[in-house]
């Protein structure tokens, strides 16, 4: 079972992606939140931290850069998928070297989504072609 | 001398508001187009393949069918907004007259001031496009304005068109202000509109006392050279 | 006194191109929101509607989410294209670093230009977001004239990251210009920039001769008083 905690404004997009992710027999969504500060709160008060963060890059009060930074030192295990409308290379670069396994555009298909979260789960990492082209 | 000097510096401050209020509004749609439109796009996109992974199950497409129906039906409500914002299409397609009307016309009065728009003679002669957008754009400001600042509760506008020109009367009811005041430290809203007036040439009064409302007369004649 | 007297004079011509020129950008997004994404968003609407109807039809549904599929893409494509035109959200979030290396890479040689980029020094200290905006628009608008009117094929740009500014070199292989010519009569573009120079208090120099290129060299100091 891969544990999955998602951060992303858009409510209908959060709620739409977690019921599609809900429906795979071996993920789990431990929590949702809608900026990055409600995440931080979640995540100090979990009991289990999840395994893989789908995090979205604007969000108000603390956006996925900043999130992304304070992750790498607070938990450095949990593993980040970034899914973002931006998909320039400065975007794509800084948030890997921020430590994210995954970046993936909004519009990358569920699939893709789910794959990555198992290739994540398993090497720590999935750059597509895409990705692999930027860098 | 001196007073060129000062002039000078002075329009130099103003070009550079100008530009600075651009850059705001460049930003402020960025955003607008990337918070409102394409992320709702996205959740379009999201249940498409909700759709397209149940495709066998009909009541599983009738409520994402719902879903979607409500956001693009935003969606096309947002973009709608934020080009109208831009640019009335009232505008461009059907001219001043019009689109002082729709303008008034989204003042519903309430909460809002009620706008009164009054026609006086209305000669089909258009004038140039231009020159309805800057009168247009004048009065956007001016409305601004009488509810920003003079919390009116009523805005009469009188639009009058005749053949070899265009009057507009403006007024509104509420706290007024000193121009003189005003004058010494202008904002950019009332300079925009003298810059307007300016460059197409139109005669200009502003009228106004606190507690007596604002009044406005601007008179364009066709052909006058700026 | 008569000197003064026409520079405020052409400074006014200049605020009224400016102004003019906010009203012809509002007009073009107030259409490509109309045209291209408001225009494709009732298509899609339509669309859902068919599905609706014949929400009992397994193939109607996979034919109509795929045609949905595809203009969903583009809508998304045509929305990120017109926020990142108006103001590129690497700018805003990685500095002007960042987002001059992304505005030379999207020109990728062949009929484009080639722009080269070249990183003299590298303080991570990030000056005033205005001023970086200011450096970047001062930046797209001498690529565009080195396309449009120099039809250079190579250009080339220095930037200088200082803990006390930025130094920015500039310089194309094309066509080439008089300057003093050009001073007769002069263009928005380059008056734009002078502007944006004189705003954020910076150093500036272009030189050039028919035949000989663009050079230009801009200089920020921090804390230097505008
Ligand atoms: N209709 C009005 N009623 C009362 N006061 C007004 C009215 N119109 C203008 N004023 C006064 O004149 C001042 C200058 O107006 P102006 O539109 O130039 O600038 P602003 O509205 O303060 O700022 P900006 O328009 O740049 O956002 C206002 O701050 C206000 O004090
Ligand atoms: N890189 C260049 N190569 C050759 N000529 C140039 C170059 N940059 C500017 N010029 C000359 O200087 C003139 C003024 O440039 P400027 O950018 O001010 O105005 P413009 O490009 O003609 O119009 P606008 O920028 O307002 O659309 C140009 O018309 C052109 O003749
Ligand atoms: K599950
Ligand atoms: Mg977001
Ligand atoms: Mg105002
Ligand atoms: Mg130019």
């Amino acid at each position: 079972m891969i544990n999955l905690a998602i951060a992303e404004d858009e409510a209908l997009f959060r709620k739409g992606m977690i019921a599609l992710l809900e429906g795979e027999p071996d993920l789990r969504i431990c929590f949702e939140a809608g900026d990055g500060q409600e995440l931080l709160q979640k995540l100090k008060s979990a009991d289990l931290l999840p395994d893989i963060l789908l995090l979205d890059l604007k969000m108000p009060k603390l956006n996925g850069i900043e999130v992304a930074k304070i992750i790498r030192e607070e938990y450095p295990s949990l593993r980040i998928i970034v899914l973002s409308t931006y998909f320039s290379k400065a975007f794509i670069i800084n948030m890997i070297e921020l430590g994210a396994g995954a970046y993936l555009p909004k519009n990358a298909t569920p699939d893709q989504v789910i794959s990555s979260i198992h290739e994540v789960y398993q090497k720590g990492f999935s750059y597509d072609q895409a990705v692999m082209e930027v860098i | 001398m001196k007073a060129k000097a000062l002039q000078l510096a002075h329009q130099e401050q103003l070009l550079y508001s100008t530009i600075l209020t651009q850059e705001e509004e460049r930003k402020r749609i960025a955003k607008d187009l990337h918070d409102e439109i394409g992320s709702k796009l996205n959740v379009i996109n999201l249940n498409l393949h909700r759709l397209r992974k149940f495709a066998t199950e009909p009541t599983v497409i009738t409520d994402t069918v719902h879903d979607l129906f409500e956001i693009i039906g935003n969606t096309i409500d947002t973009t709608r907004r934020i080009s109208h914002d831009l640019l009335p299409p009232t505008l461009e397609n059907f001219g001043l007259r019009e689109a002082v009307r729709e303008l008034c016309e989204s003042y519903p009065g309430g909460t809002a001031p009620e706008v009164v728009f009054d026609l006086l003679q209305d000669h089909p002669l258009r004038v140039d496009k231009s020159i309805e957008l800057n009168v247009f754009r004048i009065l956007q400001e001016l409305i601004n304005n009488s509810i920003r600042h003079g919390r009116a509760s009523r805005i009469g506008i009188r639009l009058w068109l005749k053949p070899d020109g265009i009057s507009l009367g403006y007024q509104d009811n509420g706290r007024g202000f000193d121009p003189e005041k005003v004058r010494e430290n202008p904002g950019l809203g009332l300079q925009n509109i003298q810059s307007r007036i300016n460059m197409i040439g139109a005669d200009y009064q502003l009228q106004s006392q606190p507690g007596k409302g604002v009044q406005v007369q601007i008179d364009y004649r066709i052909h006058k050279v700026p």
